[in-house]
């Protein structure tokens, strides 16, 4: 069973008509992921890219069988959005949109954790296992198979780590998003566990960023659980001033708290590896794994 | 989006919250009226959004109104980290019993909202948190049913009250916690939260900061949100007009890039290679030609702008309609400092074409980029 | 609470959900003005609480409005099953492509609000229900999150709806759910839900019920809660003013207890041994000498009342109290009507005191006093 | 372990204050019930009938042990009053209060069922085994100890039926009101499933009156699961009209739901005796016991 996303993966895509939606899905299978299903209000019995649309989730899971979600719908419709991919048991459920209120990720990551659901994001890139299928907005190609899971707070940046893996030969085993927004489904400490739990999975990137205590939590828990696997780790925003929001909802220095060099610092504390600059990272993990098989 | 005193504290009477009596003044004369109004003695207070007027000396008080007028003057012509002071608020002085601290925050970690209140207020809440820890009391709340009576009650409580004080407290955190929900508030904040010597709990001062991804559902706040205010320079605010996550920074390379932390870890690396950005400027995923134009644009006409460093990862975004953006300022209105432009990803080839029958020179590896638009060879 | 159509039609205008044009009018002259106002041809329907009122001959239609206008004084002449007409709704006649059934009801078993819907309305729903049960589409909302858009959209799509008309019904049926929750409406009813010819739904018919329990929290029912309609008899009305539940029925055995399930089951063995009760009168728990007189005095005061049975249980209710409320009321205004009283329970043998020097006899045991009250001794 | 309440149970009395609260808590006490807390806002420090006050349950769990509530706050502050005792762990909750909304019922049986809660009432008598303890408004002396469980809609019914039984020589095992509201903790097919679980109880009475379907979904479930105890019922409300609340907010017959006369019929189709009148009920009881033995 791969992680998250494989080829077992069977998705809808919620807001398959417009203009994300439809684009991704176009790339999702081309990168080889069975797109089953989309669904978008009054659209019922159309298609979009070769795939059959419903007016909603439990219209379309009375003709075909699916196991997960991807959502591009507006932000004020994300909530109820995530509620019916829940409420249909798809899971796990990928969260595009981005300008969520925080209430509304508040309540729906409650509505999540009571049904057992699984949501990445939102406000994230998706989720890709390089070679099997991606649910997301990557871009396939700077991803390659390998052994190195890969969790990040933002999108962009993610492909620049991934592409300096794939062209120092280091693969990935799955890369994801958590999502750049204060509140989202996973946070490292739980994508740590996974990847603990996942046997494709030999190291661990986190590429962190300002604001929030993610990494600090990251961290405590590698303390804490003696963790079995390398870490690695990136911090952006050592240049973001105090009390400005870097972009994301979630990347603000607020206080003292939540600055790029607390994060670094308490992840060296614990034995992570973390580079100054992003194209430091392979190297890093070299010497990681390095240090781990001589111990 | 931050809201000025003033405005929380308007907000929080709507719902029944006590708040001192007093008024809003945009000059002396105003204040010193506000003053004979209410009588008394009164605290004249600079409405800024920065933290920290206290200290800056933008708080002051009157005991009679001339005075007043004085004071108000004297804050009315101040400038506090850099945001000039256009309003003071006037309010009677309280007959201060004790100082509280009591705020509701939106709670990454616990993915809730949580109360965070304590018996040190009035001075700096995080000087109380790191030197007495013990003394700030933490409450979680449902993410779904939020703030019952009893969840209000239970945090009077340990703040150390009982009867019906407990149950004017309770009252007051349930009206802002209230408050939050309302206008979908990532904050609110009330420090002093004053406890008078006559058994009333009052907000003294007031801090809301609201959601930005909710102002779609808050009617109320939309003019609001349009104005350039303080907390937002001018280059900043045009930034956002144009649809650019932008904020201004005081060095002197300007910065473009496509996605948060991509351009978080640009700033990043110039700063490492010894460079000061002069700003973060992400045109977000599948920027078209005008939207890199109009980018380009603000920030070459940024006065402090000395070179500029494009960095493009494209996935959605494509190189070529990147370099039509550039190509574009340079043929309308010049290209008018150095430029460094990294590109790499989709249409790159297209891309690099465009841009080199402009003349202008791309590089494929950020690191590279980095180096370059930091050394003297780019001047 | 039941609301009037046109008081639950004026909510739902509030709410964006469409009704047919028209105006309400106390008079014929009023229902003339209003269809000359509308023009087309109208629908005068009868504004009443109790159910029925089609086939009583409560909707008749007008083309001309003078025509209205005779419908109308027809109409406000009627008394339907025991409701006067008072008032009537003069509507714009819809051009219906089909008639739809929607409701949102409080399902007991559940716990929940459950959605009800048809795409046979306009028809009585019970008759559906019996010969087409599987006409009747059920979705079960949830009780915290109430109807989401997926719901509603769920809904409309089994009801066979796709495009722009889904999103309409999804639209309608959203603001029926806001309804029930805004004004705690234990029923919100739409027969029939119109669909038009030019692909509108629109509420022709509404019911609104509000949770009586819920008033406390609806100033804007307040008034409307104090008036007595049709729903609540005057001596209903009278006996609720002075706390006591209270339901009108047409025998001669006027009946009070303590306890609703007690005086359920009272009216059913006075039943059963062959009587006719006149009332349903719970003083409720531990009621005092007052209240029993002043329910003793209701029901002797009602006119067709015969003889009277009292059936108290006493637990909080102390039989003594009951027994100065009886003899309060034979000194004051004096017993015209033979009454039986059954005590048992808390201090019975002061009560039984109390009643036997004030010549009034009492039984222990409930068979036995229904036994009595019923046969032709007491007359 | 006793049923719901027993000699085990240490109940706090939220409401402890008020008339009916201190009332009946002197009651509860003098019966043997272990009282062994009260919450009342504003009035912790105080002591009422004797026990203690607290401004809350979770301060007064500080002090003491409990594991029961008995509720007789006002309607408007019932539903978090529930929900207080259900953060705090305790369980049974009694909620005697009358006059809640239904909403606020509706939202507070969901947030007991999420935590594994069992709400008696609203609008309830309370429960009662007798000779050992009771959370409730009863009057303790019409109840003896035997082996007939007895879950009724009504109060002084059940009171009424609980003497006729004592008089004729049965006891009880337990006796509650599951409430006269549309929306009570429980409903007949739960408090069935309990006593048939009781070893204590080799009978049940269940009193039933007009409106909803309680009495219905009872015989349904005695009928599917060959249910092994004897039953007999009563039903109130032959003679009430349609379309009239009588009483109870629950108690109405609406179109042609709800008659009693139809309950009566379901019950005595799947084999319980139903009496005309409360008082044959003891020999109901009687026969069936003995038709039972004989099979």
């Amino acid at each position: 069973m791969t992680l998250l996303v494989g080829k077992q993966t069977r998705a809808i895509v919620q807001g398959i008509t417009g203009n994300q939606g439809s684009f991704h899905t176009r790339l999702m299978r081309e990168y080889g992921t069975q797109i089953v299903a989309g669904v978008t209000p009054g659209k019922g019995g159309a298609s979009a890219q070769g795939v059959a649309v419903y007016d909603t989730v439990a219209a379309a899971l009375e003709r075909i069988d699916a196991n997960a979600s991807i959502i591009f719908v507006p932000a004020p419709f994300a909530k109820e959005a995530g509620m019916e991919a829940i409420d249909a048991g798809l899971n796990p459920v990928v969260i595009i949109t981005e300008m969520i209120p925080a209430r509304d990720s508040m309540v729906l990551m409650a509505y999540a954790k009571e049904h057992g659901a699984t949501i990445v994001g939102p406000n994230t890139p998706g989720v890709i296992t390089p070679g099997e299928a991606k649910l997301g907005i990557m871009p396939g190609d700077v991803f390659s198979p390998g052994g190195v899971g890969v969790a990040s707070r933002s999108g962009t940046l993610t492909y620049e780590i991934a592409s300096y893996l794939t062209r120092a030969g280091i693969g990935q085993s799955t890369c994801l998003g958590i999502g750049g927004d204060p509140i989202t489904g996973l946070n490292f400490v739980d994508v740590l566990k996974m990847f603990r739990d996942d046997k494709s999975t030999d190291a661990v990137v986190l590429i962190g960023e300002i604001g929030g205590s993610a990494e600090e939590d990251a961290a405590d828990f590698i303390e804490d659980t003696k963790y079995a696997k390398p870490v690695a780790a990136y911090v952006a925003g050592r240049a973001a001033p105090p009390g400005k929001r870097m972009g994301h909802a979630g990347a603000i220095i607020t206080g003292t708290e939540g600055t790029a060099d607390a994060k670094m610092k308490r992840f060296r504390e614990v034995g992570v590896r973390v580079a100054e600059v992003p194209s430091e990272l392979p190297r890093l993990l070299q010497q990681q794994k390095a240090a781990t098989i001589q111990q | 989006m931050k809201l000025f005193e003033y405005e929380s504290k308007s907000l929080a009477q709507n719902l029944g919250i006590n708040t001192p009596r007093g008024g809003l003044a945009s000059t002396p004369d105003e204040a010193r009226d506000i003053h004979k109004r209410i009588g008394g003695e009164v605290v004249v207070k600079a409405q800024v959004l920065v933290a920290g007027r206290g200290k800056a000396g933008g708080i002051k008080f009157g005991s009679k109104p001339d005075e007043t007028r004085d004071r108000a003057s004297e804050i009315l012509s101040m400038t506090i980290k850099g945001e000039r002071v256009k309003k003071v608020l006037v309010e009677q002085k309280l007959a201060i019993k004790k100082e509280l601290f009591g705020s509701i925050v939106l709670d990454r970690v616990n993915k809730c909202q949580t109360v965070l209140a304590s018996d040190q207020g009035g001075i700096d809440i995080e000087e109380v948190a790191s030197k007495n820890p013990e003394k700030i009391l933490r409450h979680r709340l449902d993410p779904v049913f939020g703030m019952r009576g009893f969840d209000a009650r239970q945090v009077a409580l340990k703040l150390g009250y009982g009867g019906q004080r407990l149950n004017a407290l309770t009252d007051l955190l349930s009206n802002l916690y209230r408050l939050s929900v309302i206008y979908d508030a990532e904050l609110v904040e009330s420090n002093p939260l004053v406890e008078t010597s006559d058994g009333k709990f009052v907000a003294a001062d007031l801090r809301v900061i609201v959601d930005d991804n909710s102002l779609f559902r808050h009617p109320e706040f939309q003019e609001r949100s349009k104005e350039a205010s303080a907390e937002v320079t001018p280059l900043e605010a045009k930034a956002r007009e144009n649809g650019l996550a932008f904020v201004e920074l005081d060095g002197d390379i300007g910065i473009m890039g496509n996605g948060a932390g991509l351009v978080m870890a640009t700033l990043d690396m110039v700063n490492h290679y010894g460079g000061k950005p002069a700003n973060f400027c992400d045109v977000g995923g599948g920027a078209d030609a005008e939207h890199v134009a109009t980018a380009l644009q603000i920030i070459q006409g940024d006065q402090k702008v000395h070179k500029i460093f494009i960095n493009i990862l494209a996935g959605i975004t494509r190189c070529d309609e990147v370099a039509k953006g550039i190509v574009e300022v340079k043929k309308v209105v010049g290209l008018k400092k150095p430029l460094v432009v990294r590109m790499q990803g989709t249409n790159f080839d297209e891309g690099k074409k465009i841009l080199d029958s402009a003349g202008i020179t791309t590089l494929e590896k950020m690191d590279e980029a980095a180096r370059l638009v930091t050394s003297p060879k780019v001047a």
